[in-house]
């Protein structure tokens, strides 16, 4: 009886590099579990993209460690039992995954990824998804990006001691993580936090307008959809509730600026990412934009792509260094990876891999959204790390 | 239906020889196939149980629920409620949990036995949204948004999990390989009882409210207990598939049971056929295995093309054939796959349709 | 032991309308009794709440020491109260067999534990109870279609098996409503022998819902008469049928050339204006005018 | 207090646009007795076809293309398909519309693919002041649109044959077609009808204060569910109550979540099936709908 | 009026397996009366689906054979083009919407209509005809009784304005006197130039309305010829007129030991 376990056995090949599952003599296989049809499908798309890009550009140069890359996709339209079937398939034939769409679907698997040893990068920024060394999340976390947010308001916006600001989010761990920043930013800064919290299902904003207004904050977070968001933003305006609202990186869109809500969101919008968005101008950054644009002609330029795209670096450089070290088993590429204090993709801030329980960052950038920026977005202010999120002790799982 | 399998009935040689060569087939599959059909296959088991006790409701008494998916969470949350919290022996703790399951349905009882058809349909649907709302917001028990571990079932000292590792005719035996014999024996197991159910006095019973409610209480059946009373046995049903479920995931968070689910399983029922075990077995198997095939697949299908570029994605394709294949089914197969082969065995004689909800 | 069933100024409303008005009748233990009336007259009401289906207004329906109409229905089928239907009320798919089986249901025991185990318990219980279903359905006609789906038989065939259904009830008290309903003159015939052999031989009491006169006249020791839900006459059948309210009210025109001999007189006259039928014939045939 | 009269208003409001898409569910259901699951779809395919046009032919064009469109696409679901369902069982065809919906959805949802688009209405996000009381302008249109049909409705059951016809087909096809009623038109219109019922719906469902139409638009087409079956899924009163009844619960339960924080936040899309909930322990069939009154 | 009014000829039915009909010729003159007596199971009903085109309700389908209305054909048209046509009919177990109150009933029967003709005059007929149909106008028709159904089935029908009325034994369940009043309605009907083709199990009132009757047997037509003649041949008195109880041997579906059954006795049950 013979069950395919995908190529390396851990024994040393002809090149004297140790191989583990995924790598073969000629190729690497990279898994990409993403979702193309679900509600995250447009940030599925835009990430894929700019992966396949980059490891096609890898091979191009003559691949890594004398292989190529072979990348395999599959979609699991945001369902943990698809998701979860997809990755009982891949694993035994991965050396790594470059990107992993959903926290309910990566904190399902968290502790199997565990257990596999394979590096894994979720494109989903929930602390409960620290604390396992396979599972790398890129850049902040939803909280920190909260805690910035909120000393931004208070440093930019003239938010100060006792004042109210509501915060809206969703059910759920994006919701949750960013709900305990903010709430400690405000405990911190003697604020009141008004909170309103929705499921993904919820389109009209209009009663949680109405609540905000009652309890007369002066700042909304947002860490919710680009919908929800956009309804949000449209109808406070409308309600003459005129205040700044300072959103995660997951609540914009740039096709809301297709939209009535337009000018709202170029007022009284901003948003908190560890990544520089890519209409930044950087020569890295430059000439991503343009190798995308020449690749997929007829698609939008978003902010993803450049977090898909240094994700796929993340995961390269591991295993060129694990390559280096001879040793491509999955202990071997993690070990390479957790080895990085100062992993710098020359797409704004550089990350610490080094310890699995803290995030690779602190710090954020300030976006603004603009019609005429690539991607809808521009920084309004370099990333900074707060003094508060310097002292925040991340929770973690 | 009930009224083709009597109890004490002479089983026929060939079919004798035909169910040991399934039994042999069905035990030997560990040793050949990968985790990835393993794992489809226990979903499918899961999935056969469950709809073999939404069956037993809607099928059999003509009760339409679309809240089966909280039996389910019900049933895989409860155990690990029981084994981690409680501390019991986790084969109690899964009686435990089917038993909580069936309680839930109980309490349910006062609308299962008073709505019907269309009504109860959508009444049963609260049930998803209440569930959901529950299980992400009763953080303590449910652990919330990021769901709980579930431990592995333990029996006669045999672990159910990926270690201590195992190793039998050197394949490796791990959580799934060795969950596989489990499914197979609680899938059996429901099968055979929902069968005796049918079979018997309840089956005739729950067919006669179906059929006609006045009827039947005027020969006797107490209508409303025995309509709450299915109802709790398919929610058992459902607490079971949870379970099962819950052991292959080895992590349960409640996207894991949401409205989808219990179309599925409507959808199950149907494409298999209403009313009858063998039915809701081959739509469970049909129904888990189509879009698994698809995504694992779907880059060599026709039609489908790479992610990202315009064409159908390999789950594009996969939703649209799931929805072809239920209508095509009801279309041109009434009575569903077992109707199909039944009538290629031309073992019942042809049934005229019958009203069952309204 | 049969007990009598007394029912008393017994009332039955729905919105507007006052279906049943203090009717009152008592059934011999062992006797066919026979309720007739005109169209709407309150007969299938009645026998609706005989068997808990309706909620009387006021009165009472005692059988033995048992007051139905606080009973639910299951409760009153367990007293050994059978019944048929005038609107045919089989499970089309389940084969003749459940549904006589279904009439086993208030004398068998098994549960969904015992049945889904299959419990040597209900094994036994099925064995016994099925091997009495073939008995009664050899009695009654239909041995040869157990296996076939009710709905697939022929009507008359139908009301057979749901006379059977009722039996495998082991009644005490037999409610029939309307069972020659849409049968001919042989099929009618064999049915009525059928309801008298099942007197003679089980000895039960039955109460008969019947627009067959010929019938009622052949069958029937006491009867009944409603109208409008009032109780207008009651009595042997030979009196009732001479008395003239009924007459009027249900056999209708010139009733009167059956008043001189019993037997003919059953069949309910010619229609006035239908005289120009064929020549009267013996009793059967003008019976048949009286459906 | 103001605010309780916002969030009153406002649910209010959301009901109406709840109450037209339960409209949609009651008529395909007292012409079929049918529960279309289908009709999320619908709604998709007329929001779709507004948006896609209204560039193009201008909002009342588009609207119109976008009702005729969403009417098509019901009417082939009915001859193609439901037509052609070898069954009677209701419970069936119900599963069939699920089918159907799938497969609409998932090509639908792929054609929007990742975008966000605008209606064009001409109300923009323009509200209007009732004394310290805003309210959109698309939300009192919307009321009023609901109120219109469904006393058209009302009025077109009860009194023309039409109205007559429909129901005698759906009790019993075949006496209905001994009535010299023509099956497939009946139903045919009926799932015309509720096509545009579904775009007219969907328009609401997509202007201010939600942002435009998205793949997720569908999922609000659940919500009414619980306003068409307590109100009674046979009648065009309750699709109108059962309507505001959920719009009102969801705003009043979302507006004050803090203030009932114990039932755990984000309770406003559960609690209008709660609400369902109570309403059937005691009436059984909805406010409205029709009691089943069998005799034997 | 044509000179032909409907006819069957050699028509063939089956459903699926079950062969229901089996060359069956018959003709309803303009104006006439005409009877078909049958056992149960005969074909009788068949017959009339076979006419109005509800067969495919049924999983039946004509397979050789016409019918024709006025020299046209009606095989294979839809039910409601039957009704267009003038042929309406009554069908068994009276099917009137249960749901609906007795006056949308009325409505409902007005629907297939030939023409425009006025449906409150077609209703005041109907309600001459049935009073308690009036009474009850805004009753729901599912909570009258048996008899009313009948009689609500058979105003339904005429709301219509057939040119010939199909009855499936439309005495069904009728007090004597209201079967008596159905009798009368029927030749009035007639009278009033409408053919009625009566399928009945009460052979003696069938015979005495009809003017002409076939008798069907297994789905063959047996017997047939002027009512007065078949009313005196002794076939049909044993048959039919229920004289000499006799068990009906050829039906589809074996019931041999029922004419037996009367005389075998069943014993007691005993725990
Ligand atoms: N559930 C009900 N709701 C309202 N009215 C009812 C109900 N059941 C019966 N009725 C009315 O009560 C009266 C008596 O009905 P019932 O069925 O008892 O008459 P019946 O004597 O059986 O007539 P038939 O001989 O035609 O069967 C009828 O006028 C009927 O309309
Ligand atoms: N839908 C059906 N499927 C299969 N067989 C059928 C169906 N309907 C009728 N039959 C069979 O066709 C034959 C004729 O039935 P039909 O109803 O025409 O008899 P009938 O003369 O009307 O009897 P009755 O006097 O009981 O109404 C019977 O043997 C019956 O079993
Ligand atoms: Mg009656
Ligand atoms: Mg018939």
């Amino acid at each position: 009886s013979q069950k395919a376990t995908g190529g390396g056995s851990g024994s040393a090949d002809g090149d004297g590099v140790k191989t583990g599952p995924g790598v073969t003599d000629t190729t690497i296989t990279v898994s990409i579990l993403t979702d193309f049809t679900g509600p995250y499908a447009s940030l599925g798309k835009s990430l894929t993209q700019a992966q396949q890009l980059y490891f096609e550009q890898v091979n191009a140069a003559g691949g890594v460690c004398g292989r190529k890359y072979e990348v395999v996709v599959r979609d699991h339209g945001y369902d943990t039992q698809k998701a979860m079937a997809a990755y009982t398939e891949l694993a035994p034939r991965s050396a790594a995954i470059p990107q992993f769409i959903g926290s309910p679907m990566v904190t399902a698997l968290k502790q199997r990824i565990e257990d596999d040893k394979l590096l894994t990068i979720p494109m989903a920024w929930a602390t409960s998804l620290l604390g396992a060394r396979a599972i790398q999340v890129t850049g902040t976390t939803y909280d920190l990006d909260m805690i910035n947010g909120v000393s931004f308001l208070v440093e930019e916006k003239g938010i100060k001691k006792g004042d109210k600001i509501g915060h809206l989010y969703f059910e759920g761990d994006y919701g949750e993580s960013s709900l305990n920043g903010s709430k400690y930013a405000a405990e911190k800064l003697g604020l009141e936090i008004v909170e309103q919290k929705i499921k993904a299902t919820d389109q009209d904003m209009s009663a949680q307008v109405a609540a905000f207004k009652a309890a007369g904050v002066k700042a909304i977070l947002v860490s919710v959809g680009p919908r929800q968001a956009a309804s949000l933003v449209g109808g406070a305006a409308q309600a003459g509730l005129n205040v700044p609202f300072v959103g995660s990186n997951s609540s914009y869109a740039p096709q809301l600026l297709g939209l009535p809500v337009k000018d709202a969101l170029l007022k009284n919008f901003y948003i908190m990412t560890a990544g520089a968005p890519i209409s930044m101008k950087l020569p890295v950054m430059e000439k991503l934009a343009a190798d995308y644009r020449a690749k997929y002609p007829d698609d939008t330029l978003d902010n993803s792509i450049p977090s898909g795209w240094s994700a796929a670096m993340i995961v390269d450089t591991a295993i060129k260094k694990a390559c280096e070290a001879k040793d491509l088993t999955r202990e071997g590429i993690l070990n390479a990876h957790r080895s990085q204090t100062t992993f710098d993709p020359g797409l704004g801030t550089p990350m610490d891999f080094t310890s699995p329980s803290r995030p690779a960052s602190r710090a954020s950038y300030v976006l603004k959204p603009d019609e005429k920026a690539l991607g809808g977005t521009m920084v309004l202010k370099e990333p900074f790390v707060s003094e508060l999120a310097e002292g925040y002790e991340v929770p973690v799982g | 239906m009930s009224s083709t399998a009597g109890p004490g009935r002479t089983v026929r040689p060939a079919r004798l020889i035909a169910w040991l060569a399934a039994v042999a087939v069905l035990v030997a599959v560990p040793f050949y196939l990968e985790a990835f059909w393993l794992q489809t296959g226990l979903f499918a088991m899961s999935a056969a149980i469950g709809a073999i006790g939404l069956n037993l409701l809607t099928g059999a008494t003509g009760q339409l629920s679309l809240g089966h998916a909280l039996f389910l969470a019900a049933g895989a949350y409860s155990y690990i409620v029981f084994a981690e919290d409680a501390g019991l022996p986790t084969p109690v703790a899964a009686a435990c949990a089917v038993v909580l399951a069936g309680v839930i349905g109980g309490l349910f009882s006062p609308i299962a036995g008073r709505l019907k058809g269309a009504y109860l349909g959508i009444a049963t649907l609260a049930l998803i949204f209440v569930g959901q709302h529950v299980l992400h917001n009763a953080g303590p028990v449910t652990g919330g948004s990021n769901g709980r571990r579930v431990p592995p079932m333990e029996l006669f000292g045999l672990v159910f999990d990926d270690r201590p590792e195992l190793v039998l005719l050197d394949v490796p035996f791990g959580a799934l390989e060795r969950l596989w014999y489990l499914g197979l024996v609680l899938l059996a197991g429901a099968a055979a009882f929902a069968r005796g159910v049918l079979a018997g006095r309840p089956g005739i019973a729950m067919n006669a409210i179906r059929d006609h409610e006045t009827a039947a209480g005027v020969m006797g059946v107490p209508v409303t207990r025995y309509r709450a009373a299915v109802f709790v046995l398919s929610s058992m049903y459902g607490g079971l598939a949870g379970v099962l479920l819950a052991l292959v995931f080895r992590q349960v968070v409640p996207d894991n049971f949401g409205m989808l689910l219990s179309l599925d399983y409507l959808a199950m029922i149907v494409i298999g056929g209403l009313g009858s075990v063998a039915g809701s077995v081959l739509g469970a198997v049909f129904v888990s295995l189509l879009p698994q095939l698809l995504m694992r697949y779907g880059d060599v299908l026709p039609l489908v093309a790479e992610p990202g570029t315009g064409g159908f994605s390999p789950a594009e394709a996969a939703r649209i054939l799931y929805g072809a294949a239920v209508v095509a089914v009801v279309l041109f197969l009434p009575g569903g796959l077992l109707g199909l082969i039944t009538r290629l065995r031309r073992a019942i004689p042809r049934v005229k349709e019958v009203k069952w909800a309204r | 032991m049969i007990p009598e069933l007394v029912v008393e100024d017994l009332t039955v409303r729905f919105a507007g309308l006052t279906a049943l008005d203090a009717v009152g009748f008592t059934v011999a233990p062992g006797s066919v009794h026979a309720l007739i009336g005109p169209n709407g007259a309150g007969k299938s009401t009645c026998f609706n709440v005989l068997s808990g289906v309706y909620r009387a207004a006021s009165g009472s329906v005692r059988f033995g020491d048992a007051e139905l109409t606080a009973l639910r229905p299951h409760q009153i089928a367990a007293l050994g109260v059978a019944r048929t239907f005038q609107n045919i009320a089989l499970s089309p798919r389940l084969s003749v067999r459940d549904n006589l089986m279904l009439g086993r249901h208030r004398l068998t025991k098994a549960g969904f534990l015992a049945a889904g185990l299959r419990l040597p318990s209900a094994r036994r219980e099925a064995a016994r109870h099925g091997a009495r279903v073939a008995e009664i359905a050899e009695f009654t006609g239909v041995g040869e279609v157990l296996d076939v789906p009710a709905g697939l038989l022929p009507y008359g065939m139908r009301k057979r098996v749901e006379l059977a259904r009722a039996l495998c009830m082991e009644p005490r008290l037999l409610l029939l409503d309307e069972p020659v309903a849409g049968m001919n003159g042989g099929e009618r015939r064999e049915m009525a022998e059928l309801i008298l052999a099942i007197r003679e031989s089980l000895g039960i009491s039955i109460l008969l819902v019947e627009h067959d006169m010929a019938m009622v006249m052949r069958i029937a020791d006491a009867v009944t008469v409603l109208d409008f839900g009032r109780r207008i006459a009651h009595g042997t059948p030979a009196e009732v049928q001479r008395d003239p309210e009924v007459i009027r009210a249900y056999l209708g025109g010139a009733a009167g050339d059956g008043a001189h001999d019993p037997r003919p007189a059953d069949g309910a006259p010619e229609p006035g204006p239908a005289d120009g039928a064929p020549e009267p014939g013996p009793a059967g045939q003008r019976a048949e005018a009286g459906r | 207090m103001i605010t309780f009269l916002e969030l009153l208003v406002n649910g209010v409001s959301i009901g109406a646009v709840y109450a037209l898409i339960a409209l949609g569910f009651v008529v395909i259901f007292k012409a079929t007795e049918v529960v279309n699951f289908a009709h999320a779809s619908l709604l998709l395919v007329g929001g779709f076809l507004i948006a896609k046009l209204h560039p193009v032919l201008g909002f009342w064009a588009a609207l119109a293309a976008g009702i005729a469109g969403a009417a098509l696409i019901g009417a082939l679901v009915e001859f193609l398909i439901l037509r052609r369902a070898r069954t009677g069982v209701h419970g069936v065809l119900a599963i069939v519309t699920i089918g159907v919906d799938i497969m609409i959805t998932a090509e639908l949802t792929r054609q929007i693919g990742t975008d966000v688009l605008a209606m064009g209405d001409p109300w923009r996000d323009r509200v209007v002041h009732l004394g310290p009381i805003l309210i959109a302008q698309t939300r009192l249109v919307a009321l009023a649109v609901a109120a219109t049909l469904i006393a058209a409705f009302l009025l077109a059951f009860k009194f023309t044959s039409w109205g007559v016809a429909l129901r005698a087909t759906a009790e019993d096809a075949e006496a209905a077609a001994l009535m010299g009623i023509r099956l497939g038109r009946v139903s045919l219109g009926a799932w015309a009808i509720a096509g545009a019922l579904a775009a007219i719906a969907a328009l609401f469902l997509c202007v201010f204060p939600t942002p435009g139409l998205d793949r997720n638009t569908a999922v609000a087409a659940m919500r009414a569910f619980p306003a068409a079956i307590l109100g009674g899924l046979d009648s065009t009163t309750g699709a109108l109550a059962g309507g505001l009844i959920i719009g009102v619960t969801e705003s009043l339960v979302n507006g004050y979540q803090s203030e009932l924080a114990f039932l755990g936040r984000g309770f406003g899309d559960a609690a209008p099936f709660l609400v369902m909930f109570v309403i059937l322990l005691f009436r059984p069939s909805g406010l409205f709908g029709t009691k089943e009154l069998t005799r034997v | 009026m044509a000179e032909t009014g409907l006819e069957v000829t050699g028509l063939h039915v089956r459903y699926g397996p079950v062969r229901a009909l089996r060359g069956v010729s018959l003709a309803v003159p303009p104006g006439g009366v005409v009877a078909v007596l049958g056992a149960n199971g005969a074909g009788k009903t068949t017959l009339l689906r076979a006419i109005s085109g509800t067969l495919r309700f049924h999983g039946g389908r004509v397979t050789a054979g016409t019918v024709s209305f006025q020299g046209r054909a009606l095989t294979g048209a839809e039910p409601a083009a039957v009704v267009g046509r003038g042929v309406v009919q009554v069908p068994e177990g009276r099917r009137v919407f249960t749901r609906m109150t007795v006056a949308e009933n009325l409505r409902a029967g007005a629907i297939g209509a030939r023409g425009r003709t006025d449906a409150a005059a077609a209703r005041e007929r109907v309600f001459e005809l049935f009073p308690i149909l009036a009474e009850r106008a805004h009753q729901r028709a599912g909570l009258l009784s048996g008899g009313e159904q009948q009689m609500l089935a058979i105003g339904r029908a005429l709301m219509a304005r057939p040119a010939v009325l199909l009855l499936d034994e439309p005495t069904l369940g009728l007090a004597p006197a209201m079967a008596a009043r159905i009798a009368e309605t029927i030749k009035e009907i007639n009278a009033q130039g409408t053919s009625v083709l009566l399928v009945e199990q009460n052979a003696a009132l069938a015979l005495s309305l009809a003017s002409h009757a076939y008798v069907l047997e297994v789905g063959e037509v047996t017997l047939s010829g002027p009512a007065a003649e078949l009313a005196s041949s002794d076939e049909v008195r044993r048959r039919y007129l229920g004289e000499v109880g006799t068990p009906m041997t050829n039906r589809p579906v074996g019931t041999a030991s029922a004419g037996a059954a009367g005389r075998r006795t069943l014993a007691r049950w005993t725990e």
